[in-house]
């Protein structure tokens, strides 16, 4: 089978019949779509307008929407997890053995942070920050299309290996030696390795597009100090993203190298040091969460200005606290493996650090507590999920703060106590800050509010459900019960545990409501529809052009003469005089990003497959297609005054 | 050329040339010093010109010394107002440069250090 | 004064008048800056990639698990030979930039071929090295200290060969499309990447070499 | 509901303190980290309940419906207030801050514990899954059972032969990582005798979940008599190492009289023995058969 390198019948997980059984309805599905893409006509419509659009409203969108589909996969591993181990105790030993139970929490944890939470907020800012920006675009539009599908490819990448082959089973981190060849020697984790390469290139473009963005591409008077502070949340993450995703990088291929070609960087062999890749795993892994909880915190920054009617209070220390920790996220990754051994003199240095990051995200609290105080609150679905943020991720801030102390640490470190703090500050920040973004600026997407009857039911449901779910987690910690158990001998778990899967229920009604939300608001999107552009009486600029925005955003770049632009507009401070309208010129579609994806997921594929004939010819037609747009860029379109005046009467 | 116009206002390319300049010459004068640092360094190592211990310092200086030729003779980065925002990034990226190598030898050295095997301590 | 920042992608029309495009006053800045400063941003995250790969070396370096140390195997001379390709090739490639913005495109050719030439030269001997220490048995699966080395040069190593790639590409570019703006922008970008990989070299032949063989 | 919220918060920590868990320490060690741990909180919660609760109350007075609440659409800005939420959670963080700094040194996992009783020396080892313990001072060998004198401070030597883990007996105090080529130091000690549970708390593959063993802190005197019974258990020979080594979990704890002198130096410098089968089959490989039986 040289022909086919690794690969051959016995990849397909035949004997499995969960795996087969879900790889069955995916297959079912996916092909159902396609039928009907097909038969309704649509592949032209869905080519032009989407696949490869460069409009950085629809790459957003397209983020979201891949984040969604990711969702279902990632819950229903937790789900999975949360069933099996209400069951699994003493003799009973659940329904997943060993070998399913360590993939699915390896692959829960991989797919959540890189396929559901990063492209959600990342998807938020791609559509949100060039709107704020009052610009027409993101810096390199082109480019964010290739950031897009280079994602699309790892989560195609990574949902491969559940029908061909098998996933990883050493953890979301892929410790070594575990992962070494000796211990793994499956391809679980040569898809691991891919699947996060490839997309963690397009990370790494999306990121320096937005930081080129926020900083050389705003408009007319928009100085720092007058950018709203979702804006420099993104800037923060993007920052961190630049300066991270490389350490990923690089780390992954060491670890790839020693796998395909025996080289010893964390072998227990020649030399090599585990303690290294720990290392500069989470030298890429603590900022990564940060990466994930900025973009957030200016989603509720933005949220409770606008519901509050007020201004955000201390912008400026905002601001510098969202700096501070830009920079502080930096200096505290040792705290992830306190218990290794370094010693007391580098456990304390490192613990204080983590601490002092309590301090500007505490300010960040109160500065959203006194934004709420003066004003006058309107709680709409957001701002309930903002509300719901606040006391929850103090909660989830509390314990991490916890961890950081070395003694404490020495007791919780990898135990379910650690888990609940994670899935607190993810659950109670990062996804509830999605889905207010979600909320909040799904009319501009499309013109037409989501209902709010189920937006309410999600609420409580998924607050309530998280509580259920996880609170148990802290007290299963403090009794000992460790992370990452296929089954366990102590009884008097069984009760908390059984707890939490009911909050896994719950929060499945969440995830219930939402669907039915979309669901319920696309059929009444007439009685939904939002004519005015501005349906919470925002702040920003995102609400002063129509919606859906047209393609370029705005027919004329307003002139920016303070912080929250349009509120300032809206009182009259701001007069915006006509200027005659200036023909513009819009980036053409590419299908660069798309045709080249397709020829980095071949290469991906044979790369996992060690199918070296399949990967030479990826790679030649990659390069091909980049030589292609080298020389046959699609360019630029001019929309002359006239055309434009024809699109946008109001103009 | 149309590009050429954004020279004239307060914001720089990295790497973009100021109109004028005497640009062959700025590149000349980058190949001469950082010749001249090379073969410093290069010279350095094995010569008892300099108390040894204190080689490895000397190197490091003279290497970061030899960025900065290339830095403001080659990438053309300098401090003037038109380059704030490429002289931040610069600043932001060797921060972090030096927060995870430096951090990283401080935490490994005393990893090594701590996990030392007390018996046998020669390396097999 | 919103008006007559129309395009935000091409180029600047605030006329000089008011404040530098880009700093928030005079709406977006002009495409060429934003293209260099997006790939200078690019160019910190490979530096901060590479930084990863010299705190393994660092960290592996004395982990010989038996087998031979840098001062058996590094060879100074040949590294300085490098050194000098590398810089020199920095120079030539710096005069190619300024033809190529004169619009000279014989000169641009000569002075590009010449930086391919000074950059191949630093290929066929960094190859040569690695090659004649493999044969020595001194892989990068020998130990650890061996496969850190190996992939920091040859990351190195990659990154001038790809360089190269792109430098022939560009030449096509010239010769096919003209010196247009798209063209002279990756130009730009080219010698930015160049330049950089100077840098990189330099810590590198500190690091590893310089360091090395004291032992 | 605020109410509730602390409630679901406070609870858990009122109920784990029955179980054998952090909460219910048995040594020095865990009773000074169970004192931190509970200092920290309480120092956290000093401002997180005020926070909670404004969270509510401003909700709840500044919702549009209510018209005795002043709306003050302009108010962005407050010197002082800006002042107060810097240096308040500064404060905490200082004093969370000492706190962790000393207790790092403190409790730090090499430290010696002060205390009458000489130490008693134990090397473990962690296998693929399960958990050698030698005593070189008695010169016998457990798996998965430590049986440990009550009183007398414990030295711990730890390294793995096989991947990363973590040594941990919640009840005990401190975790440390055993890693292949390395060895770590701990030292922990039991107050009473007593039963305490053993974890690996560190993801090892399949058979990660099995890795548990028993503490056993004895009266000295009964120390001293089970070493003497223990000796006359077969010895650990080569072989016996061997197949211990190989992947798999042991059904129950064992016993040996003898072990080789230096074997855990071995493990360390990484020359000992290799396990029976040749290290084709993975962590997570189909049939493991159990080992020791
Ligand atoms: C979005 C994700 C996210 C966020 C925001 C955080 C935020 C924090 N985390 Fe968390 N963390 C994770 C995701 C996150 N974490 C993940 C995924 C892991 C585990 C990964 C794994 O092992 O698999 C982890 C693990 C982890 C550990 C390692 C534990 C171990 O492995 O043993 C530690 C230890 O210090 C820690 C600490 C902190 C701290 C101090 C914060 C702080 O930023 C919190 C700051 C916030 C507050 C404190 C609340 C608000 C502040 C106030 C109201 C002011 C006053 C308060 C005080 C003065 C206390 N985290
Ligand atoms: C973003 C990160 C994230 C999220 C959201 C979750 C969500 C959940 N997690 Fe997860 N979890 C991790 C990250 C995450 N987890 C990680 C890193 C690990 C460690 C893995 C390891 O050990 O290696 C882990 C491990 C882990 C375990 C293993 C614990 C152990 O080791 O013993 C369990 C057990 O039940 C669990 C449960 C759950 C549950 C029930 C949810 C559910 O409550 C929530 C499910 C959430 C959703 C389904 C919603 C998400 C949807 C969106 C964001 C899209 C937005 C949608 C719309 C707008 C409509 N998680
Ligand atoms: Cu298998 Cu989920
Ligand atoms: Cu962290």
């Amino acid at each position: 089978m040289t022909l086919l390198g690794r690969l051959s019948w016995d990849a397909i997980p035949l004997h499995e019949p969960i795996v087969m059984v879900t790889a069955g309805v995916l297959f079912v599905v996916l092909l159902g779509t396609g039928a009907t893409v097909l038969l309704k006509g649509w592949l032209p419509y869905l080519w032009r307008e989407w696949i490869t659009s460069v409009d950085h409203k629809r790459i957003g969108v397209m983020y979201c929407l891949l984040a969604l589909v990711m969702l279902i996969r990632g819950f229903a591993d937790a789900l999975m997890m949360r069933s099996h181990q209400a069951m699994a105790v003493g003799a009973g030993k659940g329904f997943l053995p060993p070998d399913h139970y360590d993939q699915i929490f390896s692959a829960h944890g991989t797919i959540m942070i890189f396929f559901v939470a990063m492209p959600f907020m990342i998807g938020l800012m791609n559509f949100a920050v060039p709107l704020q920006l009052g610009v027409r675009d993101v810096a390199f539009p082109t480019l964010n299309s290739v950031s897009f599908w280079l994602t699309a490819t790892g989560v195609l990448l990574i949902n491969t290996s559940l029908v061909v082959g098998e996933f990883a089973r050493t953890g979301w981190l892929v410790y070594p030696p575990l992962s070494e060849r000796a211990f793994s020697p499956g391809v679980g984790v040569d898809y691991y390795l891919w699947a996060l390469q490839i997309s963690g290139a397009g990370t790494l473009l999306g990121g320096i597009n937005l930081v080129t963005t926020i900083l050389k591409m705003r408009a007319p008077g928009m100085r720092y100090t007058r950018m709203p502070i979702f804006c420099w949340t993104a800037l923060a993450s993007n920052l961190l993203i630049v300066a991270a995703f490389p350490i990923l990088t690089a780390t992954l291929a060491m670890l790839t190298l020693d796998r395909y070609l025996g080289f010893h960087f964390f072998t227990n062999e020649a030399g090599g040091n585990q303690m290294l890749f720990v290392n500069l795993i989470w030298a890429w892994g603590h900022p990564e969460v940060y990466i994930l909880v900025l973009p957030a915190f200016g989603v509720f920054s933005e949220v409770i200005a606008t519901f509050s009617g007020k201004p955000l209070f201390g912008y400026r220390s905002m601001v510098l606290a969202t700096l501070a920790i830009c920079i502080l996220s930096f200096m505290v990754w040792l705290h992830h493996f306190f218990t290794m051994g370094a010693g007391a003199d580098v456990n304390g240095v490192f613990g204080v650090m983590t601490m002092i990051i309590a301090v500007p995200t505490g300010v960040k609290v109160f500065n959203w507590l006194f934004t709420m105080y003066g004003g006058r609150l309107r709680f709409e679905v957001p701002m309930l999920w903002a509300v719901a943020f606040i006391p929850t991720f103090v909660v989830g801030g509390m314990t991490g703060v916890l961890l950081a102390v070395p003694p404490a640490d020495f007791v919780l470190h990898n135990s379910v106590f650690l888990v609940a703090h994670f899935h607190n500050v993810i659950i109670g920040g990062v996804l509830f800050a999605a889905f207010a973004g979600y909320t909040y600026w799904f009319p501009k997407a499309f013109g037409f509010r989501l209902h709010d009857g189920w937006g309410r039911a999600a609420v409580v449901l998924w607050v309530s459900g998280f509580y259920l779910a996880f609170m148990p987690l802290y007290a299963l910690g403090l009794m000992g019960m460790t992370r990452r158990l296929q089954h366990y001998d102590n009884p008097a778990w069984q009760p908390w545990l059984i707890a939490a899967w009911l909050g896994a229920l719950l929060i499945l009604g969440g995830i219930a409501s939402l669907a039915m939300q979309l669901y319920v608001s696309v059929r009444e999107r007439r009685s939904l529809a939002d004519e005015s552009g501005d349906p919470w009486d925002g702040r920003t600029l995102e609400w002063a052009t129509r919606s859906p925005p047209p393609p370029w955003n705005f027919a004329r770049l307003p002139q920016v003469e303070g912080r929250d632009a349009l509120a300032l507009m809206k009182r009259g401070e701001a007069e915006a005089t006509p200027d005659p309208l200036e023909p513009i010129e819009m980036p053409r579609n590419s299908a660069y990003g798309f045709v080249g994806a397709f020829f980095t997921y071949i290469t991906g594929f044979a790369l996992v497959w060690q199918i070296w004939w399949l990967v030479v010819l990826g790679l030649l037609a990659g390069f091909a297609t980049t030589l292609w747009i080298a020389w046959y860029q699609p360019g630029e379109r001019e929309i002359g005054v006239e055309e434009l005046r024809a699109l946008e009467p109001a103009a | 050329m149309s590009e050429q116009k954004g020279d004239r206002h307060l914001d720089h390319a990295p790497g973009g040339h100021k109109e004028g300049a005497a640009r062959f010459s700025t590149y000349a004068a980058g190949l001469g010093l950082a010749l001249l640092l090379t073969v410093a360094s290069f010279a350095l190592v094995g010569s008892g010109a300099v108390w040894a211990p204190a080689i490895p310092i000397l190197l490091a200086v003279l290497a970061v010394a030899q960025m900065g030729v290339h830095l403001v003779f080659f990438l053309h980065i300098t401090s003037g107002p038109e380059n704030t925002n490429n002289t931040l990034a610069l600043a932001f990226g060797v921060m972090i440069v030096v927060l995870t190598v430096g951090g990283t030898l401080w935490i490994m050295a005393h990893l090594d250090h701590n996990m030392m095997p007390m018996a046998a301590m020669a390396k097999p | 004064m919103s008006g007559e920042i129309a395009d935000p992608r091409h180029e600047d029309r605030s006329g000089g008048k008011g404040d530098p495009p880009g700093h928030g006053e005079g709406g977006p800045a002009p495409k060429q800056v934003t293209v260099a400063f997006g790939f200078w941003i690019f160019l910190l995250s490979d530096i901060i990639m590479f930084s990863g790969l010299f705190a393994s070396y660092a960290v592996l370096a004395p982990n010989t698990a038996g087998g031979p140390a840098g001062s058996e195997l590094f060879e100074l001379r040949l590294v300085f030979v490098e050194t000098l390709c590398l810089l020199f090739s920095s120079f030539t490639c710096g005069v190619m930039s300024i033809m190529a913005v004169k619009q000279r495109a014989g000169a641009t050719y000569l002075w590009a071929g010449l930086t391919a030439l000074l950059g191949l030269s630093f290929l066929a001997i960094e190859l040569y090295e690695l090659t004649h220490l493999v044969l020595e048995g001194a892989g990068p699966t020998r130990s650890a200290f061996l496969s850190a080395l190996f992939t920091l040069v040859g990351a190195h190593g990659l990154h001038v060969a790809a360089g190269l790639a792109w430098l022939t590409v560009m030449m096509g570019q010239v010769a096919t499309l003209g010196f247009t703006d798209a063209v002279q922008r990756r130009l730009l970008c080219f010698g930015l990447y160049w330049h950089a990989l100077d840098i990189i070299w330099v810590a590198l032949f500190t690091v590893v070499y310089l360091y090395g063989v004291m032992g | 509901m605020i109410a509730a919220r602390r409630w679901l918060t406070l609870a858990p920590l009122a109920l784990a303190g029955c179980s054998a868990g952090v909460l219910d320490p048995r040594g020095p060690v865990a009773r000074g980290e169970k004192q931190i741990l509970l200092d920290s909180v309480a120092a956290m919660l000093l401002i997180v309940v005020p926070v909670m609760l404004a969270t509510v109350a401003f909700a709840w007075w500044f919702r549009a419906g209510n018209r005795r609440a002043r709306y003050r659409p302009d108010w962005d800005y407050s010197g002082k207030l800006e002042l107060l939420i810097w240096s308040v959670p500064a404060m905490i963080v200082l004093f969370l801050g000492g706190t962790g700094w000393v207790g790092a040194h403190l409790l730090d996992p090499r430290r010696p514990i002060p205390a009458t009783a000489a130490p008693i020396e134990v090397q473990v080892v962690a296998l693929d899954w399960k958990w050698l313990f030698l005593y070189p001072d008695q010169r016998v060998a457990t798996v998965n059972r430590l049986v440990v004198p009550a009183g007398a401070p414990i030295h711990f030597r730890l390294t793995s032969a096989t991947v990363m883990n973590s040594f941990f007996v919640p009840q005990l105090g401190s975790q440390i990582y055993a890693m292949a080529g390395m060895e770590a130091q701990l030292r922990l000690a039991a107050d009473r005798p007593g039963r305490y549970p053993g974890i690996a708390a560190h993801y090892s593959g399949k058979g990660f979940s099995d890795m548990t063993f028993t503490v056993d802190a004895l009266p000295a005197a009964q120390f001293t008599a089970w070493a003497a019974r223990a000796r006359a258990a077969p010895p650990l020979d080569e072989a016996r190492y061997r197949q211990l080594a190989r992947r798999g979990t042991v059904p129950a704890p064992l016993m040996f009289g003898t072990a080789p002198p230096r074997l855990f130096d071995a493990i360390v410098a990484q020359r000992a023995p290799a396990a029976e089968r040749p290290r084709d089959a993975s962590n997570q490989g189909e049939s493991d058969a159990e080992a020791g039986k």
